[in-house]
């Protein structure tokens, strides 16, 4: 037994730990610590660093420009990078669509758009989630015919995270509606400037701009443009969909966070006492931090489980509940902390650059609406309570 | 032993509900936030019509003498509503601490104009630093002859962006938190030195920040005696406290029966998702929250004005600590069964979990009150 | 709206409260106090002086020697008597089968048995639960074939509560296997005398015998012995779990729960300060007598709606889920309160009339075991789990 | 970074579960409890002849000179097969302690004896007004000649039953909670004013009050510097504490492998109840909260011998703050689900309940440990 990372694990640490703090846009960084809005070239600027020092696709093979590290200096490089107010790399290619194209894509979509997605030339969007498909994924809608050398797309999804930066979304749609639902799926590679595609923005009530409806109207995609078999659309889903779940519990964000809940916390004041010197402020931060010291273990213990090659298992949807609770927790916490100052809307304040007059502490703008906005996190992804249907079935037989 | 609505009671629940199915539907309201005031003046002018503003003032003063049982059923309406309108700031604050305290004099000029819907006032108590603690006052009030020059900042006045006049506290003696030495004054909004920073809540309803700069008030704008506003301000708050318990009750009321309602018609899996267990206990448990909010918002209105403030504050805390617990369970719990869509602008479901929220972080969140019930005991 | 009583209603409660403070013995007092056993006597002590009071059947029409009371003056009567300490009334007469009998049994069981439930005589328990049968009552297998002019039982009972001092049962057999199974069940009256029964205890976790296992091995019951008629025994059951369910929240017993955790918290001190005054403690009892109070109150609004004429329906589902958390949670309160003394063991300070030196303080004897002993409370007279059940089918319609 | 078990730790694993199975079955547990000592001389006589009761000591005194690691892996396997005998004093408490800062002369004498399994000790250390505060002691030892008179009463001694020698705290100087000027000597349990009184807690384990009335002890019984014990109690409580949150792990497991079992095997309306989605969900919450209790079971071992004691107490502390609130969801929801049953005497079930729950009021409760880390923090 042993919890201390290796010599060589903890240089690595630092060797990540350095070139964030080097690398890493100052306004970036502190617009990713204060919740303020980024940019698409905020996040682009540091995929091309990292992309640059090789470091952008941790969970790739090597061959592929990846860095085919083990789970856990994978684990290590996404928590240091969150610990230390980097953006999150863009997970849509490189997380999602660029493992399934490298899995089960030809040689000639891994030759076109493996590349593309290190150099960051192309962002992709995720069409999955549909109107009537929340929890119950594999009841998709969207259908797409072959007519010719085209697949005709129409239907509509929805919750596409940052669609309106994409330019390429990869699809589930349904192309054989005469078999069982799962078996009837397809994915395809669509160019999002292909006629017929219409994105409408979702706004959350936080006011933000995060996601979005994408609609297809008689959209034609060449017929290539399908991953693997058609048919085997769910197969892919899944794999995509289990695969690279280490960070999955946001440790690393959430000790930001912490250190930024225990900063509004010592600045604001209770008839002159500190908040975070209360009885009860305290505890309430305590129980919390208790928390995720048991998650940050927890995460530990399965990475290194991962690490001498067990499979991630029942144990990344165990992180999933515990992560995105106290990721709420936090956000809770952070809102009330502020007292009255959580009610004003100045979502100006959140826009790289402004430079108003703070409406009371200058960190208080963003917090109810973090709060509000993160309620999602036990949502997308499989909600927690899919998350303990699974494991129900997967975890205890039931 | 009698929980039924009075006959007047029946009828202004009425009134209101069916005013509110009229005029406040989800688009209507949107489209009163988008509009200059960020409220519906005629809407205002239709409460007057109804005698809604004159509701919580005395007949003498051309208002309708209701009790606090009465403001909280236009409260539960409003809630049901998501009225944005600012009638808690004037009514219940401006006009309840003016019966409460004012001269004859100024209720005479005053309260008939708020009856009838002419004038929209706001209790500037609140400072960049004093969080939920009501003696906590550092705005200064300086004897000048006989006027009074006033400087400092107050916070997040609700219904400040509307208001007309301001009843400003400030010391006139002591420090910090010394609970005696706050009075409080009428200030008209534009009044030389006064700055007011007006902006929409999360939840949008308006609010303004307060900025004195050696503003000058004369002897008759004092309300109450010198140095004794604290107790005056508590009662009003506690006033406030109780409306806002109802207004909540409301807001639960109608997110249980939209998320029921999505229960029975979401399908997933082929099924209503109400057919899932674990959904129908965590509806089960909304619904027991709601019926215990609501008896406890009951006994805040019935407390309001308790002879003893002890006792008063003591049921006013105890039911702000079950609305913001009740409110917080009933929220989390309708957006997460909601998923995405119950945090989309576009549904109203995320309106009310947003303003039962926000009502948790008003006049004291539930700590703050836990505190104060538990001090008391 | 009205929060109070009327006056005469008022007077009512003191009226009760005088009698109690007057007649109940002071020893039996401070056993229900205190947590300390009863003995059978205590009860029927007890009973007598309510029976000679006239006070002993609120339930009950007056024609049977009931009240005939309101659902307040019940209300009124049953909690002034919990928080005056007072034993509760034995319910297995008064309660449960009383009622049943009035509404479905025939003269002879009527003159028979109500006069003797009135007067304490006969002390009944009640035959329902089966070992393989705990939340599907229905389903329970004890069955009774018709034998001349007997019925022949056979099965076995379990969680029959004081069956120890009962002289009598009555007893949810299965008459008709061959229908559904709600149809082939019937209720008898049996003699705990008859050969053929044996009563064995089940000791509880907290060292207490309070409920027992009932086993019928060829008892001969005398055919007149049914309520009703044959295969109606469900319909009989589901009126007597719904009769009388007003004192469900036990709203007067938390109180005077209540003042005993100030008590003891008043009495515990830590570094030198009492207990109830440190921050955390002080909260969490405030919390604790908030619900309270909102159940009180919630309380209140069904029983004042159930006197002006509505049925009570959900609500009892919900009083009970909430009333049994109450409840729970005082126990859980007081055995923190006393600390590292909730550990030892000392049934024999719970006998009547111990005089022996208390391990700790004299109170700390009872709390961990009726801490233990309390989680029964959400799951006898059906689950919290099954009241949820119910409230989402009867109540929302799910 | 490792968290496998050694190979020496998998064997000690292996012999005490196989040692558990063949020995302590629910029904030979009961037996042992009937017995005139309330645990079994025979089996600690067999825990000798395997090492256990010698584990935590250093070679040179006979024992295997294992780490806190190694302690907690039998912790575990005595958790799952809710072991009564008194391990945790007379190793972790006694032993830990006389090896912490026992003086050679007294290491060499006792050590080898607990070592052989022929000696039992206690630390007697809670008082009656102490409750958890380790710093409060009351007890005096008041100088005569070379040797001290201690006079006061000890709460709650665990082992204390069956302890030949209490390791006993006693004031030197100051005054209630001072942290300086706690003594700690050797008593033996047939010291002249020395009076035990001995029970069973309610979960099968065994203790005793003490009371002192000038018992005389020598110089060479203290153990340590005089008035420097407080730091020695700390260290070796938390030791108990680290031993005690891998027992709960143990206890924790059983319980939802006993309730899972009950899930799959009970049937309801003609279905195994584990069919039913709350019962899963809330079986899923038992797995996720076990294994955050087994973090941090494995951290608060891990810490307990850090060098930096404010290092080790802040995760002694945060663990036993986890190992409460999961024992105490777990607990209370396996009984739950099983209903009537998990709460009689003839079903192991409630007996991992009651442990679990004595466990969390053993050294401090999650409330009390809640403000020790957050105060730390």
């Amino acid at each position: 037994m042993d919890l201390k990372y290796s010599e060589e694990e903890r240089a690595f640490a630092e060797e990540v730990r350095a070139f964030v703090r080097a690398e890493l846009d100052p306004a970036v960084r502190d617009r990713v610590l204060n919740h303020k809005r980024l940019s698409k070239e905020d996040y682009l600027s540091w995929h091309r660093k990292l992309a640059q020092r090789g470091w952008v696709a941790p969970n790739w093979p090597k061959e592929h420009g990846g860095c085919g590290w083990n789970a856990v200096y994978r684990f290590i490089h996404e928590e240091v990078m969150a610990e230390e107010g980097a953006p999150p790399i863009v997970a849509f290619g490189i997380s999602m669509i660029g493992p399934v194209l490298i899995a089960f894509g030809n040689d000639a979509q891994k030759r076109h758009y493996l590349p593309r997605i290190l150099s960051g030339e192309d962002w992709w969007c995720q069409g999955f989630s549909e109107p009537g498909s929340g929890s119950d994924l594999a009841s998709l809608r969207t259908k797409a015919v072959l007519d010719g050398d085209h697949w005709v797309v129409n239907g509509q999804k929805t919750w596409t995270t940052l669609a309106q930066h994409a330019n390429l979304i990869f699809c589930l749609v349904r192309t054989d509606p005469t078999v069982k639902k799962q078996e009837g799926i397809s994915m395809l590679l669509i160019d999002m400037a292909t006629p017929g595609i219409t994105v409408r923005p979702i706004i959350t009530i936080d006011g933000e701009h995060e996601v979005n409806e994408v609609f297809f109207d008689d959209v034609r995609v060449p017929k290539e443009n399908i991953v693997g078999e058609p048919g085997k659309g769910w197969t892919y889903a899944k794999f995509l969909l289990s695969h690279e779940r280490s960070g999955i519990a946001r440790v690393g964000q959430s000790k930001r966070e912490l250190k930024r809940l225990k900063a509004i916390a010592a600045a604001e004041e209770v008839d002159g006492v500190p908040l975070i010197e209360t009885k009860a402020f305290r505890e309430k931060l305590a129980a919390l931090e208790i928390e995720l010291m048991a998650l940050e273990l927890t995460n530990l213990r399965m990475i290194a489980a991962e690490k001498s090659g067990q499979a991630p298992g029942a144990e990344a949807n165990m992180l999933k509940i515990k992560g995105s609770e106290v990721q709420q927790g936090l956000t809770e916490l952070m809102m009330e902390a502020v007292g009255p100052y959580a009610l004003p809307f100045n979502p100006e304040a959140l826009e790289p650059g402004w430079n108003g007059e703070p409406i009371g502490p200058d960190y208080a703008a963003p917090l109810a609406g973090t709060y509000f906005n993160y309620r999602k996190v036990s949502i997308y992804g499989g909600s927690n309570e899919i998350q303990r249907n699974i494991l129900s079935k997967s975890l205890l037989g039931l | 032993m009698d929980f039924t609505l009075s006959e007047t009671q029946r009828m202004l629940a009425e009134t209101t509900d069916r005013l509110m199915r009229e005029r406040y539907g989800f688009e209507e309201r949107k489209k009163i936030l988008a509009g200059p005031d960020g409220f519906s003046r005629a809407l205002w002018a239709t409460f007057a019509e109804l005698g809604v503003t004159g509701l919580g003032i005395d007949e003498e003063y051309g208002g309708l003498n209701g009790t606090m049982g009465d403001l909280a059923v236009v409260a539960e309406a409003f809630g049901r509503a998501l009225v944005v309108e600012p009638y808690m700031p004037t009514i219940v604050l401006g006009a309840g601490t003016l019966s409460l305290a004012g001269s004859d004099a100024q209720r005479t000029e005053l309260l008939p104009q708020v009856a009838a819907g002419d004038l929209f006032l706001a209790l500037a108590h609140g400072e960049p630093k004093s969080r939920y603690t009501l003696c906590h006052v550092d705005t200064r009030a300086e004897p000048d002859g006989a006027d009074h020059l006033l400087t400092g900042a107050k916070a997040v006045v609700l219904g400040g962006d509307a208001a007309d006049q301001f009843l400003v506290s400030a010391r006139t003696a002591g420090t910090a938190t010394d609970p005696h030495g706050i009075s409080l004054f009428l200030v008209p909004k534009n009044a030389p030195g006064l700055t007011i920073r007006a902006y929409p809540n999360i939840d949008g309803t308006r609010a303004a920040d307060l900025r004195l700069d050696r503003v000058r008030v004369p002897a008759s704008a004092r309300i109450g005696e010198p140095g004794q506003a604290l107790p005056i301000v508590a009662h009003a708050v506690d006033r406030a406290i109780a409306y806002l318990c109802a207004e909540a009750v409301g807001a639960m009321q109608a997110l249980n029966a939209l998320t029921l309602d999505y229960l029975k018609t979401r399908t997933q899996f082929g099924v209503p998702i109400g057919s899932f267990q674990v959904l129908q206990h965590r509806m089960v448990d909304m619904e027991v929250a709601l019926e215990q909010a609501r008896s406890m918002a009951i006994l805040a209105a019935d407390r309001a004005d308790d002879p003893h403030p002890h006792e008063r504050s003591r049921a006013v805390s105890a039911a702000k600590v079950q609305i913001g617990r009740s409110g917080r369970l009933i929220g989390q719990s309708a957006v997460q069964m909601h998923g995405g869509i119950g945090i989309t602008e576009e549904y109203a479901g995320g309106h009310y979990f947003k303003r039962l929220t926000l009502i948790d972080r008003t006049f004291g969140d539930a700590d703050h009150h836990l505190a104060r019930f538990a001090a008391a005991n």
